[in-house]
This record gives C-alpha cells, structure tokens and sequence, in this order.
C-alpha cells in the first residue's frame, strides 16, 4: 500500500516512473531481511513453533501490497511478508507475533504468520487452507451492502490450495455476487513435497478461470515488472466493476516449506530453471540497469532495513510475554455467556 | 393473527431483526424469492430487497461469507437448509467463526440457523441433533428454543449476541406447535425453565423432547408422581444453577436427549449435577438418548429410535422405584 | 446397461442400429410411469418423507444406464429413476425403498433416492451434494489397483451440486489420477428455487473442464438421440484410459424439486423454450419417425410397464417393515465393538 | 533396533500391515517420498511401490477415496496432515464413512489417522483435540493410544478392524516416548489398561495425559496417596468395567483429558460411572479439561491451557481431602 508522507518512495528523487518499482523493490528487501532474521532467530532456538518464508516469492507479495490501498482488503498466506508490510504491517507486529509478545496484534494467542488486523481489513489467516478467501468475500460483500465502492479485496494461496473445497466455494461465490475479489495463486510447483503433478492436471490454473466466468491474468512471478503490471491491471479490473480476477503466477519457493524442512525434494531442473532465479536480485538489476537507483542507495536500505529488525527484535524482547494468571481464558466477546469450569 | 407456529415465530423473529436493525441480512439456499425450504423467510426478500439472498450450494462460503461481513459490521443470518449440511460449512464454523474474537478481539456475531431434529421419513442425513458437536467447540453459543415464545425471543438475541450463535431449530415443531400470541419479555439466554414443576424426580431435556417429557409428566401424574421438567433453553452454555436447584428438590435426575448417546447434552448435564451437587441425589442419575446408529428413515424404526413420551416415563418409573 | 437376452431390446426385429435407443427409451418410459406411481402414492399419503421425482430427465439418465456396463460403477443422483433402471435396478427395489419394506435393499434403514447396492458398483447417495463423485473415484482406484482396467464410474450431479468443495475436490482427484471417471452434470436451470444466475457465472458449465485438464461434452439433454452419442462417446473415452470426462447436459426439469414443491419458480420462457419439451414425447416421436417402433408397440410397453409396476407395489405393500424389536440397533460391522447403551 | 519411538512405532505398524495385506494402502498429503509431514511414512513409498501416494489438498475427497476403495475391499489409510484439518473431511467421515455398514450391510474399513494435541508454539490450528466430535457419531470407533506398544498393536488393529477407525495419535508423544521393542501381542481394542494401581483414588484418562497422570501419581505416592491410573486406550468404545471395577476399589474418580470441557471424554465417563456404579463413589466425581478456549500459541499460554501432572496432583488432593 502506498501511502502518506512517509512512505519511502516519497522521497525517491528519480520522479514518477521508478516510484512503484522502487517502494515494491524495498518492501522486498525488508521482508527478504525480516525473513532472515526468523531464520535465524528459529535456529537458535529463539522462536517456538514453526517459521515460514516467502523467499522467491517477495517480487509478487510486494507487488500485490504496493498495489492495493489502506481501504482495501488483504488477506495473506503464510509467504507474504513483503505484501504485509507493504500493506502496511509493522515490523514491530511481525517480530512480536513470531515471538508470542503480549503486545503483538495475536497477544501470544496466535503465532508466527496468523496474525493481522481485522479491523483494518488486514485478514488473519486461520491454518486451513482455502478458508480466508469466502471471509474476504464477507467483508467486500458488507461493505458493499453498506454502500462502499472502489474497494478490491486480495486473497493469496498457493496452488496445492486450489484442490480445496473453499477455494472452489468462495470463487465460485465471488463470481455469482460480482466481487471485486483478487484472488493470487503463487504457484511455487510445490505444496509442501507435493510437486504438481499429484496437484492438479490442468496445463495452467490460469485456465480455470473460465469455468467460474471470471478473468485470468497469469504472470511470471519472480519477475517485479511483470508482477506490478499484471497484479496492477487485475486490481484495476476489480475495482473498475468487472469481478473476481485470478492472478496464477509461476515461481518457485527459494527455501522450505518452513525452516525444518531443507526442501531436499525440489528437482534441480527446477531450481536451474529460470523460476529458480532469485526475484530480489532479479529486481535489483533491474532497477540498476534501469537507473532507478544505485547500489549505495541498496546498501543503505538494507542498512536501515537490518537496524530496523534489529531494534524491533530488541525491543520485543523485553516485552511482556503472556502471562496465564491475568490472561482471560474466555473465547467469547459476551461476558455473561462465559462458563466457568473450574 | 390468531394463532403462531414455531415456524412463523422464526420468520417474525427475523423479519423483526430486518426491520430493527440494518445491519442483518439473511444468506442461504432458497431463502430468497422462494422464502426457504421450510418457508422460514416467506416474504422477506420482497419486504427486505438485496438483505435476504439466494446462496450457491456451498456451505463453507457460505459461513465463511458471514465471517467476513461480521468483520464488518453485519449480523448475517445463516440459514442451513437443513443441520445435517452444516457438516460441509463445518470448519468455517468452528474454525473461523469460533475463533475470531478469541484470536483478534473483533467479534462475530453470526447467527447459523440449523433446521434440526428427527421427523418421521426424514432418514440419516436430513434428522441430526449435532448441538453436542458445536457445543464441545469453545467460542460458540449453542441455543435449543422448545416453544413458539423462545423461538421468537431467543433468535432475536441471537441476532443480538455479539457471538457465533448457532440456532437450533427443531422441525418436528415448525408446524405443530403453537402460542397464542408472540412473547414481549423473555428469560435471558443461559438461563433454563422450570417447564413443569414437580417434587419427585427432575428430567432435564431441551427442544422437541420437552414435549415428550411434559406428555410423560402428565401420563405419571396419574399414577401419582410429579415430575419437574427442566427445559435447558441453551445448551451452551448450560443453566448448571437451575438444574442443581431442581435436582436438590427432587434428588431425582433423568437427562433427557434426542442426539446420539455418547458424549453430549445428556452426559455433560450428568458430570455437573453429579461433581457440583453429589450429595443431592437419592438415586443414581439416568440418561435416555437415541440410539447409537443413524437417524432411520422408516417411521417404526425412527420412532424406536428417539426417546419418546412413553420411554421416558418408563425410564423415570425405574428410577423413582430406586 | 445392456445385458443377456432377456433385454427387451433383444427382442427388437428392427436390427442393430435401433437397439440402443429403442433400449433407452423403454428405460425412459418405465422411469416416468414409475415416477408418475410414486407422486400418486405421495399423493395418496402412502410414502414417508419425500418424493423425488425426473420428470424431463430420462434421456439423459437412460442414456448413461445403457452406456455403460454391469462391471461399471454408477453413482445416480435424485432424478435418475431411468439410469438406475438401466443399470440393473428392478422396480421392486425402488417401490421397497419408497415405501420403506424390510427386503429392500435399503431394509428401511434409508428411503426414497437414497438406495444402491454398493457391492455392485451401485452406490446409494448420501444426500450431502458432491459427496458421491470421491467414492466413485475410490472404487475406481481401488479396481486399478486391483489390476482391473477398463470399467467406468459414472456420477451424477445437477448444476447446483458444482457449487460444492466436494465436487471440485473430486474432480480435480480424477484427474490427478487419471481416473475413468464420467461426471454428469444434469444443468436443469434449477437448484431447488435457485436459478443458475445464483449458482454460477460461467456463461457453460462445460468451460470447467479445462480447470481440470479434462474432456468436455456439452449436449442438449432432452433430445435421446443426442445424450446417447455424447454419454456414449465420453464413456468410450474414459474406457479407452483418457481420464475424466465432464458432460453438461441442458435441460429443464419438468417437476417440482420433490412432490411437495410446485416449481413456481420456474420462469415461463424456459417452460416455453426447447429446453422445456418433454424428452419422452421428443423421444417418441423421433423413434416412430425412424420408423424403430411403432405406436401398438409403445401402447403394449406401456401397458406391460404399467402392470408391473403396479404388481410391485402389490407385492412391497405385503412385504413386512421393519420390526424395532428385532432390529439390529448397532452401526458397526464390528459386533463386539458395539457399545450398549441402556 | 534398540529402541523405538511412539512415531517409528507408527511407521512401523504401516509397513507390516502393508507388507501383510495387500489390501493396505496409505493415501495423504506429502505421504509418499516425503515420508509424511512428521515421517510417519518414512521409506514406505520405496518399500510399497504404488500403494502410499501423496494425495492433493482434499480432504474430502481424501476420506470419499477411501470409502469407495474400502467398498471394493481395501483398507486404506488416510493420514491427515493433523487432526485439526479433519474438519474439511469432516462430512466423508461421520456421514459417508460412518453411516455405510449400517445402510448397506457392506463394512467400511478405513483408518484415519488424526496427529493430534496440543505441542508448545503450535497454536489453535494445529493442537486440537477432536476424540469426542467423532465418538459422539455412531458408526465409528475412536482409539486414542497412548505408549509406544498401544501406538503400534492399536494400528495393527485398526487396520484389521472392518469398521472405519478415527485414529487419534499425539504428537507430543511422537518423538519422546520410546520403548524398549514393539509387542508380539496386545490388549484387544475396546479394553483399558490399568497404567498403575492405586488404591485411594482413580484418575481415569487417555493417551498424552496418561503421561501427566502418572507423573502426578508418583510426586502423590511422597504424600502417601496411592493413585491408580486407567489409560483407555479407546474412547469409542469405552470399558466402563475397567473403569467401575477400579472405582469400586478406590471410592473416588477423577477424569482427565486434554479436550475441550464441554462434553466429551470425561462427561461420559462421569455419565457412565455415576450411572451405573454410583454407590461406589465416596466423594462427588470430578473433571479436568483444557479451558474453553482454542489452544494458545505461546508455551507460557499453553501449558496452563491444558491438564498438567501439577493440576492433576492438585485436583487429586482436592478430591483426595472430600
Ligand atoms: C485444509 C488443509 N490441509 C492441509 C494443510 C497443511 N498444509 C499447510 S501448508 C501446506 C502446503 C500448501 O501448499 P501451497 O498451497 O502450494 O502453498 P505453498 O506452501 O507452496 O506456498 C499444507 C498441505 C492445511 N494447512 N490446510
Ligand atoms: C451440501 C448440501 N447442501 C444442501 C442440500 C439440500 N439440497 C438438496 S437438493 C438441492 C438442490 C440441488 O440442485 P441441483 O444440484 O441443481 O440438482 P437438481 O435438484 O436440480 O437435480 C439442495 C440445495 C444438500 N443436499 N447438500
Ligand atoms: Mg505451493
Ligand atoms: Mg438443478
């Protein structure tokens, strides 16, 4: 999401052109740094549970956050840190919601990448996949009914989440109401080890599409032009009345399914392939050959990007954890409703 | 009107809900134009136009729909054709919806309204009780209304409940019961009735075995007993107080349910009677369930499968000889 | 299916090419005067529950019993009384499941639609939509596993079941699998009161083949003669080992959803379309301008299927109920399992 | 090998059921070169060419698969990838899977297997506990092994059984707890096992919490108490005679389970033993359960959530003192 004084690209001195590349290409590095940072906070024992990553795949995240606006819906999967924080997430609320601080928008409730803030039309996912996209749909069919208009709503999932059952609903759903839904599916070939093959049959998801009346836009999603285009004219579409959109874009995961995984089962044919190249150096190249930018200007980002990290990670540290006695073990909002069990 | 069905009760509750509160829209299969299967919305969509809206069949987005509008703002009714297809919206259920405000603080308050319960013919798949299932769930209010009063009050606050609430609706009552006029005033949910006073033995029931258990009641009084009915009203949660009071005036309890036997209303009223108010019982607390098995479809069998008027006064003749 | 010689088409002295039709079409009719029996018996208060009837149906669902095979497996939905006949089904196993007799093959446990005999590869409906086409599949993968090959599932939908996750989780395994799996697709414009501009938004239902990666076969499914050479081809080529084949069928349903509903709802220009005309009478015509039959001959099909008919209803309305006495109260297979609760 | 853990039991019992029966095959997500999300397949794609197959994210029509194979005489197992996503195959289990036998007369022998319960750091979606949605459904036998040897002759078993299995394995038990070498033979499904004998209290329970409870049994046996534990090993059916048998020995009876406290596990069996041997108890019966939450993300939440051996000790002692 662009926005506001403070957004970096404010200050981008190249003019208009480079702004959108740029912002993206930042919030790529920063999510590629926060990644990192989980990485190694999980190996040292520092995070419990598991640790997801989006590496290979920040060019598409990046590019669906810069393209979408504060009042928009977003309603990320588990390899979107660089949308979340282009939409607008904190570092700080990442940090905190991997390390279970009180403070964080989960409270310790939730970990790792549940978290978001309903609220503010940032969805967190539930772990089933398939399940946030009809909940997107909710909110663009409220707002909708309220009288709202111009807004678009994106849900992302992988392709092994297009054999579900939600995806399928709420698409179909989508269609039949004219939501102004855009629906991402990163294809990064595997569901886990499950390359995809034992997935699906189709050539290309792109072509299912057409057996819910909506538009297709594929893309090849390490490449961030190509993504900023292609997300950018789908979110146009939505907005503009014309429905759902689905977005397929083929990349590949550059790391695990999570950190205990070493993802031995990617073939090398794959990885040598061009999807096996890295979106972040990709787009940095680009940005150098187009003049954009420099590498001092890189350098520096990643500098303040780490500071930043660093700091947050810092400071969450000393945050309260959730504490047992004064937690209110309640999961319902109406407090004369709650049974005592003890 | 003269005289109101438990269903018209359901329509009035929502048409009221409608009127009074823009927030509310009905979603699900044929609730439109053709006011639903059981014609519980007849006329909404005409009297509320774009509030009351045919859904695909799907189950999962249909609940996953109502999350999302909650988010914002709205208090969806949901209407399941019938309980036994709820299984399919399951996990939105009790998943999504359940968790939302435990995980956010942002609350959902979806009514699903579950047309449940056995009718002769109905068969395995359009008969279930699965208020158990929802009621293990943490994050859900389970409601089981009895009577044309709490169908039209207890949906209104259900709409009302800034919770998931998941409305159990029992069909064997839609057409045959009715009340003379609609309740202005009504016990708050979470509290039970007294449906029946009575000294000797307490049968704690809820939905359409009130019925059975009041006509049971009358049936012993002949023979000299009076039985006290406890009508639960909401299953989750539970009105422990209510039944402990009655059971400490009857020392008797038998537990009365139409859902399957293991697990469930019936067992989780007996472990709170018994660990909150042991001393009070002179004999050992009873249950009477339906069967272990599917709903049958044949009229012989579906009758032997539920408790009935005539099981449950058997069941309480042999626990009052204790 | 077509079996043995005592197949009425058998006795056809018309030779090869009217067989199959000729076939069909008597299927048709025993399906319509079967279905006119039951709505007169749910009239007459006679049956428990509801009736469901295919009224405008029989071609198509004629067309897939006598496609395939004995050996084949068939999943029949509400409006397939024709299909199921033609796959073997005698009359008196549908009267004994409606009027609930003892010695039917659902012993009253189960009624109406809801019958098969699943060691027979016929597979009794569960009423969940969509949940059918996955057991079908297992049956399938289990054959193959087996060492079986050449046999084909059929499963039978209307256009509101594609709305299911179920279906699409189904369809999308078929074709992982490669499975000789035909899903039929009955696009009756209907879903109960629900008109297909609620249901989906894909202009033809037959644009979601793609998505799979399988075959299509759109067809008019009131025209006889249409619905067996598109069943037939799409059987031949899931037989021949080119996986899952999608026919959408359009028609309309010339009935209530069940006896209880009088289809107000159905909007006069699709009764006055050609999707509106009765395929029995479209049938007949067609068969007596070919000169396969004649009218005496469809007079004496009638009047004997009539009889018979009404001899089993004679016979199931003797034919003991269940007795709750000496029921088997227990769901498990396995008897020293069996809890007792009283 | 010298000694095996709870999951390479697991493992285990697939291969010799697969090496056994070619009727055996496994289906699930990541199951076959992979080996499974937590290895419970392991090596079992080489060793069983074409009968452990990675299946797409379905699990509707995972569980539809495998019913439609077990009607052509199969038995297959489905592992999910936890239990906790058993709720989008919800509907194929407890209305396809469950209801077949009982309609058709033609069994259904499919064994699920749900890694379930609570581990610290997984959060709401990948610790649940699901033993009592399933047993509450007819037509479905639900095992919840809690040793090594039971994780092992339990599967074998659930394999053999011709009814479909819910088969509840802990994960928290997967890695941790390791015996010496697999049993030759076994308490046959549908018995519990006394895990310790106790004279002055029983806590009845299953399988993690039987770890809990005996933990708390021993720091009890320093205060003089001597606490026998039941371990179930099946919740679904349930060996009431055990369970009755032990409370007539000691007069009192503590249940405890990791599940939600509405319903479930501990209400039956507070149900049954009430019922059925009330005078036994010398003190009311009590419960433990998770609290009425979804289960916490952070360990520090977490291990409050749920029964540990302090909280089983201190409601011991509670009960212990009545
Ligand atoms: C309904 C459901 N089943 C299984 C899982 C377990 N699971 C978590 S991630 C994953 C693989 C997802 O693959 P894909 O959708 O391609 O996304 P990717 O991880 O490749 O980004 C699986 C099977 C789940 N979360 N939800
Ligand atoms: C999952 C599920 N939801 C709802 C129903 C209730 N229901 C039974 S038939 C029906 C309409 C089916 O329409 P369609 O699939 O088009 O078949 P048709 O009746 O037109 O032949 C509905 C909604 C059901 N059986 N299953
Ligand atoms: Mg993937
Ligand atoms: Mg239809």
């Amino acid at each position: 999401m662009l926005q506001s004084a403070t957004h970096p690209h404010a200050k981008s001195p190249i003019g208009a052109a480079p702004d959108l590349p740029l912002a993206a290409y930042r919030f790529m590095l920063r999510a590629r740094l926060l990644d990192d940072k989980f990485a190694a906070l999980y190996r040292a024992g520092k995070i419990h549970g598991g640790v997801f990553l989006g590496r290979g795949q920040e060019a598409l995240s990046a590019a669906i956050g810069v393209s979408i606006q504060e009042t928009d819906v977003f309603a990320p999967l588990i390899r979107d840190a660089a949308g979340r924080l282009a939409f607008g997430e904190t570092i700080v609320d990442a940090v905190r919601t991997y390390l279970g601080s009180a403070l964080g928008p989960m409270r310790g409730r939730d970990g790792n990448v549940h978290r978001g803030r309903p609220q503010a039309g940032y969805l967190p996912m539930i772990s089933h996949l398939g399940a946030m996209v009809s909940v997107v749909n909710g909110v663009l069919f409220a707002r909708r009914m309220k009288g709202s208009s111009g807004m678009v709503g994106v849900a992302c999932l992988g392709e092994g989440a297009t054999s579900t059952g939600s995806f399928h609903e709420a698409l179909n759903q989508a269609a039949v109401e004219k939501l102004p839904l855009v629906l991402v599916v990163a294809n990064n070939q595997y569901a886990y080890s499950t390359p995809n093959d034992r997935q699906f049959a189709c050539a290309d998801l792109s072509a299912k599409a057409a057996g819910y009346g909506i538009e297709a836009h594929p893309v090849v999603g390490n490449d961030l032009s190509a993504c900023l285009e292609v997300v950018g004219r789908a979110v146009g579409r939505a907005r503009a009345g014309h429905g759902p959109q689905l977005i397929v874009a083929s990349l590949l995961r550059l790391c695990g399914h999570g950190e205990h995984d070493d993802a031995g089962y990617i073939v090398p044919e794959l990885k040598n392939s061009p999807l096996g190249r890295d979106c972040l150096k990709l787009a940095e190249k680009f940005l150098l050959a187009k003049h954009f930018t420099n590498t001092a200007q890189i350098a520096a980002w990643r500098g303040e990007a780490i500071r930043e990290i660093e700091d947050a990670v810092a400071q969450v540290q000393r945050e309260p954890t959730p504490d047992p006695f004064t937690e209110d073990w309640s999961a319902l909002a109406t407090e004369h409703l709650v049974e005592g069990y003890e | 009107m003269s005289s109101i069905t438990y269903l018209e009760a359901i329509r009035e509750a929502q048409a009221h809900a409608l009127r009074d509160d823009p927030r509310v829209f009905i979603y699900g299969q044929d609730v439109g134009a053709f006011g639903g299967a059981f014609k519980a919305t007849k006329n909404l969509a005409k009297e509320f136009p774009g509030r009351v809206l045919d859904s695909p069949i799907s189950e999962d987005a249909m609940v996953g729909l109502a999350v999302g509008a909650a988010i914002e703002g709205m208090r969806p009714i949901i209407e399941m054709q019938f309980a036994d297809f709820s299984t399919v919206g399951f996990n939105q259920i009790v998943n999504q919806a359940s968790t939302l405000f435990w995980r956010t603080k942002v609350s959902c308050p979806i009514t699903v309204r579950l047309p449940f319960g056995g009718t002769s013919g109905s068969g395995p798949f359009h008969s279930q009780c699965l208020e158990a299932i929802y009621a293990h769930y943490p994050g859900l209010v389970v409601l089981t209304p009895a009577t044309v009063e709490d169908a039209y009050s207890m949906l209104l606050s259900a709409v009302a409940i800034n919770d998931p609430v998941i409305f159990c609706e029992h069909k064997l009552l839609y057409y045959h019961l009715k009340a003379e006029k609609l309740p202005s005033e009504a016990l708050p949910i979470g509290k039970a009735r007294i449906a029946r006073e009575g000294r000797d033995l307490t049968v704690v029931t809820y939905s359409a075995m009130v019925h059975e258990a009041l006509v049971a009641a009358t049936e012993l009084a002949t023979e000299g007993w009076e039985i006290e009915i406890v009508d639960l009203r909401s299953v989750k949660p539970l009105d422990t107080d209510t039944i402990v009071a009655s059971v400490a005036r009857t020392g008797r309890l038998l537990c009365v349910g139409e859902a399957w036997p293991w697990g469930g209303v019936t067992a989780e009223v007996i472990a709170r009677v018994t660990s909150e108010g042991y001393g009070l019982l002179d004999a050992p607390p009873q249950r009477l369930n339906a069967k272990d098995t599917p709903v049958p479809y044949h009229p012989n069998l579906w009758a032997a499968h539920r408790p009935t008027a005539h099981s449950i006064a058997a069941a309480a003749r042999n626990l009052l000889r204790q």
